[in-house]
């Protein structure tokens, strides 16, 4: 082989008491895509982060085809031909796709930027990666899957040879991760150098050549994907095997019977949340949800799945009292709900550092949101009730009072897990419950939602993980253009299926409005 | 209408000035509240240069030289030691009133209000030959105010260091992840800021009036304090806004020799500029909902 | 005064700020030096006019408003809200407070409730005005502070004025209501046990309650709140008001202190309002050390006069030496608080 | 410890930062002269809010200076109660004066309104469109007495005359004199030909806009014609450094107590016309001796009292 594309060598970064790479080394050649993998908190992106100069390595070098760097700022990293995407973008809302794309890099003409070959460089790169984008969108108005092809335009546009994935796919529908794993591919042939990191393990064993696993800040694995399993890596990432086959290694065919969730047998409770005919609109007054009933009974996991954009956050909304309803109503118990943020739902929400935590304040304070009652508040018990939590779900978190924006992604995530399924609410509204978590995490995650229909309550899940939505649920509910286009018994979920009924293309059952349902 | 046109540029120019300055700091993600300060301190530099050279442009030059070295005061603090913007520019704001009366007293020997037949005021558009008889007798640096909006308007949309800087405002981390180095263009707005001032200043005590008084600033920088709050990063709306604010005070003074009580003239203003966004605001309510 | 809600507060406050006033002071020295002042003179003469020779009781008149006034900031910024409009419900509280003492008669106890009230209702109209229309109360409470000036200057000026005086003032107000004294003295008064007890209820209620909790939550991400079922925007509105209940107290305490009137000017001259919203920022977010900033420059401030008076230090020579150690101490305590509110 | 010194000390507390106000730099100036006339030290305590006025009071208090002078009416409720408190304590009120006098209170103060009046009769006599404008800092009662005399003196030798006043206002009403020129703008804009300026730092802005627009203006407290040559007809002066240091000169002599009013008799107040170095002061008022004879007249039928001037602070 000729010199690698990348070498880290030794690399040691600690955080305070944290020690977070310990004596790491990693090679990366030319036109290989390598997969960093491991659990929450192992380090993965701060090795990444020393690569692309944002933190500077406590020990330890990094070799760019066979020199010595420095790299001090991802200034340096730039122009030693490094792009990295970071899994929270960092785009410009204000800016346009194409100011998004040539900032820092900006083609001029007569000293004015040329706004013209601007979009010309990004509209033709994005069509030869198949990344259809629009170049005069605001950042700030796109979806995330096209946020994140801005992103990786970017990194493209500025000629990266070595580019750094962090988490790629975690807010990707399947069918953008598979236009993304494409383009990677395609990437590698020209001679990029790409540097994975990711919880998806299938992902890795398709898409990857070699892996990398970190634990606890050192590494504890190499592999060739060829020669290894998912078995392997998932030992030598948490040490053990996992107890039962996590849904995202294993293909639908053995999966658990449908209905049929660790409780055991089909759910047969009272109707705990109802939607009957819902319309909502969306802020610019377009209709989102257009007619939508169903409802969830005690003891089941109701699954949702749709190309992202087709009415589940709206839908989501309305159940948890975030948004009112244009028409139609939401029952709790059979009653009514009361408009406002709804007490008897418990949720999860998608979007971590937006909705679903206060970044800057401690993991205390974050724990505590939605249980706040009464008057007086004894932070001592604040503290303490976070300690059981943190206990209790095992986040890994240097104390209760730090501020959540300082543990690592896979742990916030499980702590807003724990805020939420520890309310003792009828009604369980989950997003994405996995995104950005590792394998281990995610085992202990679908145990805890089981445990939670086990209780008798009323889950409704979405996800844009059609396996784990089909791990989990009962029955599988499809959107499509703000309609319930689909309800399928686990059993008859198959892929083609659900992805035809999610891109309208299914015509065999929608539910009527007034169906089973509502019984 | 002329007159009190003229009346109107001549009062807004050094607002301008200033809330350009302002602005380009809000761009780039700093809050510039020591506006009203670097005002005054271009005002004292102005006179104080046109009175040691005997030339007004001189006058101007120092003033902008010494203000942008004055705006350091803010930058190094806010910008390199990451000190709150907002309590540095209360510190320089009171620091500037100091050292104008102080160094006033120093160097002219008097207190108060310092003016002299010597001192050299910028000339009169008409005086070079420039003579818009439209706008009335203005400095040269009247018509340059609004020219460097229209330049600034130009310069952030279309130019590379222009969209740097407002990526730079809108997301520093992302800024820096692609590599530019987000203080270095902050401590060029910052300063530039600061020159934008100096002229402001120099328009104010060459331009406006040819001397210097202390404090005579008089809130012109909280003005523009406030045009930079409502116009966001577009030039044109935070021009717009120093020119509204000053219509309604000239209109404000008209009223005051009908017998308007001074208190309702001086409210005017607030009030006007208050009612102008409420109106804006409800309107784009009423488009977005209706 | 200040609950310790957490071990250690008081060293967190002080360390970063005893080098700042270290170094303020050796820049401070270098000036006086510069321009031929004796700092042996000068610092005394500091010390002295703040907390000496009976200046205590001044130092202490001046603490009041401005501790009270820092509260008013306080409040909605832990919402995330600005109040910039303090100059504005001081002066209507004041305004309020003289014309309810004039007209109504009776004890303070009215005139105070009418001061807040005031001050609270012209704060509050920021609340809808952001939450229907979307105007920032940063920019609104700052717009609507000159029109309440104004009109409390238009008011002490025609329909509340006291004839034959050169100044634009109110009438001496009724014995009744004028604030009691603390001791013999004549400027402390019960305001400060007043502002005092209000101060440390506003730091229990911030750091050992719901609401409190509510607020915080609120002002570090707005969307968090309501997703924990916070109302947002009713919360929002209440410390917008408190807040300016707070300075509209403020304007009522000082205008039912001696010299016993509203005063036109009196109440915005001493530039409480900015030296409040300094001290803080200054805090960083810690409110606990609130009451500490509030003392470090109103002693700066007191002090100052003290340094003119004896050490014939020059007015502007104060000036200077105050933009100095602000900026000096801003430097060394650094905060995070306000970083993106420029895009307001 | 600076204790009082041994010898004698005048300390002069001002009610506002001195700044641009010439009047208060006027009344530092008088005390100034005085104390060196008498040997005695000065201080100058410059106060910025009531409270701070009271600081200051208390401090001189402590100092026990010979005499503590304070200036204007915002010491009336202090020195309402502090001089009785402290008897041995000599006080001089400048400009105003308390209620219930203390016999250790000596009063200086002033009849501006009758010197405004005279400068009224000037413009009146000079104005070719009969419109006259003020401008002024603040609008206070105070202030009103360079305003409503200005204007009757006019109107007395010309019925037709109107006149507008203006006042600064704004941020820094003391010192805006961007702000005081575009108000003079507006009023000769509006065809006032003669423009008094009443505005402290804002004056030399009155000025100017009147040398722009061929107008003429009037200055106030100390000689201005010479801040804009050609354009200051004259000035409504208030000798506050004479009285102020007579007063003292007597309360150090012991006589002490009582109101010494200045007004035109009493050459406490005047114009520029009336003094004698007229020809050289500068002042355009000097180009017309037919003006100058008419004050001369009318100061006299002030004097004799058969002309009354209103003061607008108790009419
Ligand atoms: N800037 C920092 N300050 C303090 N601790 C940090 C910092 N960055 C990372 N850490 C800690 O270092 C460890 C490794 O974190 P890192 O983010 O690299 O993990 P990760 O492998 O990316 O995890 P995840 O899969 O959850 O994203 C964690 O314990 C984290 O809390
Ligand atoms: N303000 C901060 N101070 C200290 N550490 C921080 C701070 N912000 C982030 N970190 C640490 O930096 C690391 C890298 O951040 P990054 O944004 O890549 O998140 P992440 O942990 O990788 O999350 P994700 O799972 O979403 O990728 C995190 O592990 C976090 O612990
Ligand atoms: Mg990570
Ligand atoms: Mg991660």
């Amino acid at each position: 082989m000729s010199t690698p594309a990348v070498e880290l060598v030794g690399i040691t970064k600690r955080f305070g008491g944290v020690l977070a790479n310990d004596d790491v080394s990693l090679t990366v050649e030319r036109g290989e895509v390598h997969a960093v993998v491991g659990e929450n908190g192992a380090g993965k992106s701060t090795l990444m982060s020393v690569l692309y100069g944002l933190h500077r390595p406590d020990a330890g070098h990094v070799l760019r085809a066979g020199t010595r760097v420095r790299l001090r700022s991802p200034a340096d990293a730039v122009a030693h031909g490094l792009g990295m995407v970071h899994q929270r973008f960092r785009l410009f809302p204000g800016l346009s796709v194409a100011e998004n794309v040539v900032i820092g890099a900006e083609p001029v003409r007569y000293g004015a930027l040329d706004r013209g070959a601007a979009r010309h460089a990004v509209a033709s790169l994005a069509q030869r990666y198949g990344l259809a984008v629009d170049p005069d969108a605001r950042a700030g108005d796109l979806p995330v899957g096209t946020r994140q092809r801005v992103e990786i335009l970017k990194a493209l546009y500025r000629r990266a040879e070595v580019l750094i994935l962090d988490e790629p796919t975690a807010v990707l529908t399947p069918g953008e991760a598979e236009g993304l794993f494409r383009m990677v591919r395609e990437l590698a042939g020209e001679g990029v150098s790409v540097l994975l990191v990711t919880h998806k393990l299938e992902e890795i064993l398709a898409a990857g050549d070699r892996v990398t696993v970190l634990r606890g800040g050192r590494v504890t694995g190499r592999f060739a994907t060829a020669d290894t399993s998912a078995d392997e890596l998932v030992r030598s990432m948490i040490g053990r095997s996992l107890h039962t086959a996590s849904p995202s290694l294993s293909p639908p065919e053995a999966q658990a019977p449908p209905g049929h969730g660790p409780a055991g047998g089909p759910a047969a409770g009272p109707y705990l949340l109802e939607v009957r005919d819902l319309h909502v609109r969306d802020r610019d007054g377009v209709p989102a949800v257009a007619g939508v009933s169903f409802g969830v009974r005690g003891g089941e996991i109701v699954g949702i799945a749709g190309v992202a954009g087709s009415g589940q956050r709206e839908l989501v909304d309305v159940v948890t009292g975030l948004r009112r309803a244009g028409s139609g109503t939401v029952l709790l118990h059979g009653e009514p709900a009361a408009g406002g943020r709804e007490p008897r739902v418990a949720y999860v929400p998608g979007d971590r550092a937006g909705r679903a935590t206060a970044p800057g304040m401690s993991l205390a304070d974050n724990l505590l949101m939605g249980d706040q009652r009464g008057f007086a508040l004894s932070p001592g018990g604040v503290r303490r009730r976070a300690a059981e939590l943190v206990e209790r779900f095992s986040i890994r978190a240097a104390s209760v009072r730090t501020p959540i924006a300082h543990l690592s992604g896979g742990n916030a995530q499980k702590a807003v897990l724990a805020r939420e399924l520890s309310r003792d609410t009828p009604v369980l509204v989950v997003e994405e419950p996995t995104q950005g978590v590792d394998v281990g995490a995610q085992e202990q995650i679908h145990a805890l939602l089981s445990e939670a229909r086990a209780a008798g309550r009323a889950v409704l899940l979405q996800s844009s993980e059609l396996s784990e939505l089909r791990a989990l649920s009962d029955r599988m509910l499809v959107m499509f253009e703000g309609r319930l286009v689909a309800e399928l018994p686990v059993a008859e979920a198959t892929d083609e299926r659900v992805g035809a009924a999610m891109t309208g293309n299914d015509a065999t059952r929608a539910p009527e409005p007034s169906g089973e349902a509502l019984g | 209408m002329n007159a009190f046109l003229a009346a109107v540029l001549t009062a807004t120019a050094p607002v301008v000035l200033a809330a350009l300055g302002g602005l380009l700091c809000s761009v780039s993600g700093v809050f510039n509240m020591a506006l009203e300060g670097q005002l005054l301190w271009g005002a004292f530099t102005a006179v104080l240069f046109s009175h040691l050279t005997g030339s007004a442009w001189l006058g101007v030059a120092g003033a902008v030289l010494c203000t942008t070295v004055y705006a350091l005061l803010l930058s190094v603090p806010a910008v390199s030691l990451r000190a709150d913007p907002v309590v540095v520019a209360v510190g320089t704001n009171l620091l500037a009133l100091g050292l104008t009366a102080f160094l006033m007293r120093q160097i002219f020997g008097s207190g108060g209000t310092f003016s002299s037949p010597e001192l050299a005021g910028l000339p009169t558009l008409a005086a070079l030959g420039l003579d818009v008889p439209m706008l009335g007798p203005q400095s040269p640096l009247v018509p340059v105010a609004f020219l460097l909006v229209a330049a600034a308007a130009w310069w952030l949309g279309r130019t590379r260091s222009g969209l740097r800087l407002r990526g730079i405002g809108q997301h520093a981390e992302a800024a820096e992840s692609i590599g530019l180095r987000v203080s270095g263009y902050r401590h060029a707005a910052v300063l530039g800021a600061g020159a934008l001032c100096g002229l402001g200043g120099a328009q104010l005590a060459l331009g406006n009036v040819t001397l210097f008084s202390e404090g005579m600033s008089a809130g012109r920088g909280w003005v523009a304090v406030v045009a930079v709050m409502l116009a966001g990063a577009r030039p044109w709306l935070g021009l717009g806004a120093c020119l509204l604010f000053g219509a309604a005070e000239a209109l404000g003074f008209r009223l005051q020799g009908l017998g308007l009580p001074q208190q309702a003239a001086d409210a005017a203003p607030y009030v006007i500029t208050l009612l102008a966004l409420v109106v804006v605001a409800a309107a784009r309510r009423k488009e977005t909902t209706g | 005064m200040t609950p310790p809600p957490r071990t250690g507060a008081v060293r967190v406050v002080w360390s970063p700020a005893v080098v700042a006033v270290a170094g303020a002071l050796l820049l401070t020295t270098l000036v006086m030096l510069a321009v031929g002042v004796d700092p042996f003179l000068a610092y005394p003469a500091l010390v002295r006019g703040a907390l000496m020779d009976g200046n205590l009781e001044y130092t202490l008149a001046a603490y009041v408003p401005t501790l009270g006034m820092a509260v008013a900031f306080a409040i909605p910024l832990r919402a995330g809200e600005f109040n910039l409009g303090g100059d504005g419900q001081l002066s209507l509280g004041g305004i309020a407070a003289a014309a309810l003492a004039l007209h109504a008669g009776g004890s303070f106890v009215l005139p105070l409730v009418g001061a807040a009230l005031a001050g609270a209702l012209l704060a509050g109209v920021s609340a809808p005005l952001r939450t229907r229309l979307g105007i920032p109360a940063i920019v609104s409470t700052l717009l609507l502070s000159a029109p309440a000036v104004s009109l409390a200057s238009y008011l002490a000026r025609f329909p509340l004025a006291e004839r034959g005086t050169g100044l634009a003032q109110t009438p001496l107000l009724p014995d009744a209501a004028h604030l009691p004294a603390l001791g013999s003295s004549t400027y402390v008064t019960i305001a400060l046990p007043l502002v005092a007890v209000l101060t440390v209820l506003w730091l229990l209620a911030d750091a050992r309650t719901v609401p409190g909790y509510e607020i915080r939550a609120l002002g570090a991400n707005r969307e968090f709140a309501r997703y924990g079922g916070v109302r947002v925007n009713r919360l929002a509105a209440v410390t917008l008001a408190a807040g300016g209940a707070f300075a509209g107290l403020v304007g009522g305490l000082i205008v039912l202190g001696a010299p016993y009137r509203f005063v036109d000017g009196a109440l915005t001259a001493p530039g409480y309002t900015f030296t409040a919203i300094a001290a803080v920022l200054l805090a960083a977010g810690r409110p606990p050390a609130i009451p500490a900033t509030v003392a470090l420059l109103t002693i700066l401030q007191a002090g100052g006069q003290g340094m003119e008076r004896e050490a014939g230090v020059p007015s502007q020579l104060t000036q200077i030496v105050q933009g100095l150690i602000i900026v000096f101490v801003a430097v060394t305590t650094v905060t995070r608080t306000l970083r993106a509110r420029s895009r307001a | 410890q600076p204790a009082a010194s041994p010898g004698k000390s005048v300390i002069l507390i001002t009610p506002n930062p001195v700044g641009t106000n010439s009047f208060l730099q006027l009344s530092v100036k008088g005390a100034e002269a005085a104390a060196k006339e008498i040997g005695a030290s000065f201080k100058l305590y410059e106060s910025k809010d009531p409270t701070s006025i009271a600081q200051n009071l208390d401090a001189a208090v402590r100092a026990k200076p010979t005499v503590i002078v304070g200036v204007s009416f915002s010491f009336d409720d202090l020195f309402a109660t502090v001089p009785k408190q402290q008897p041995q304590q000599q006080f001089l009120q400048v400009d105003s004066c308390a209620k219930d006098q203390a016999a250790n209170l000596t009063c200086v103060s002033f009849k501006e309104h009758e010197a405004a009046y005279l400068a009224g009769v000037e413009a009146g006599l000079l104005s070719k469109s009969g419109k006259l404008g003020v401008v002024a800092a603040i609008d206070s009662p105070f202030v009103h007495r360079w305003i409503d005399p200005f204007f009757a003196g006019a109107k007395s030798v010309n019925a037709g005359a109107t006149g507008t006043p203006l006042y600064v206002g704004g941020n820094n009403p003391f010192s805006d004199p961007a702000r005081a020129k575009s108000q003079a703008q507006t009023l000769t804009g509006q065809g006032a030909d003669i423009v008094a300026a009443a505005a402290s730092g804002g004056n030399q802005g009155v000025f100017e806009a009147a040398a722009a627009a061929g107008a003429k203006a009037f200055g106030v407290d100390v000689n201005q014609c010479a801040q804009r040559a050609g354009t200051v007809i004259d000035n409504v002066l208030k000798h506050v450094d004479v009285a102020e240091s007579a007063a003292l000169k007597d309360i150090a002599a012991g006589k002490a107590g009582g109101v010494k009013v200045y007004g035109l008799k009493e050459g406490g107040v005047g114009v520029n016309a009336l003094a004698g170095d007229l020809a050289s002061s500068g002042c355009t008022v000097a180009a017309s001796p037919e003006v100058v004879a008419k004050v001369k007249q009318v100061r006299d039928d002030i004097v004799a009292g058969r002309v009354t001037v209103a003061d607008p602070l108790t009419g």
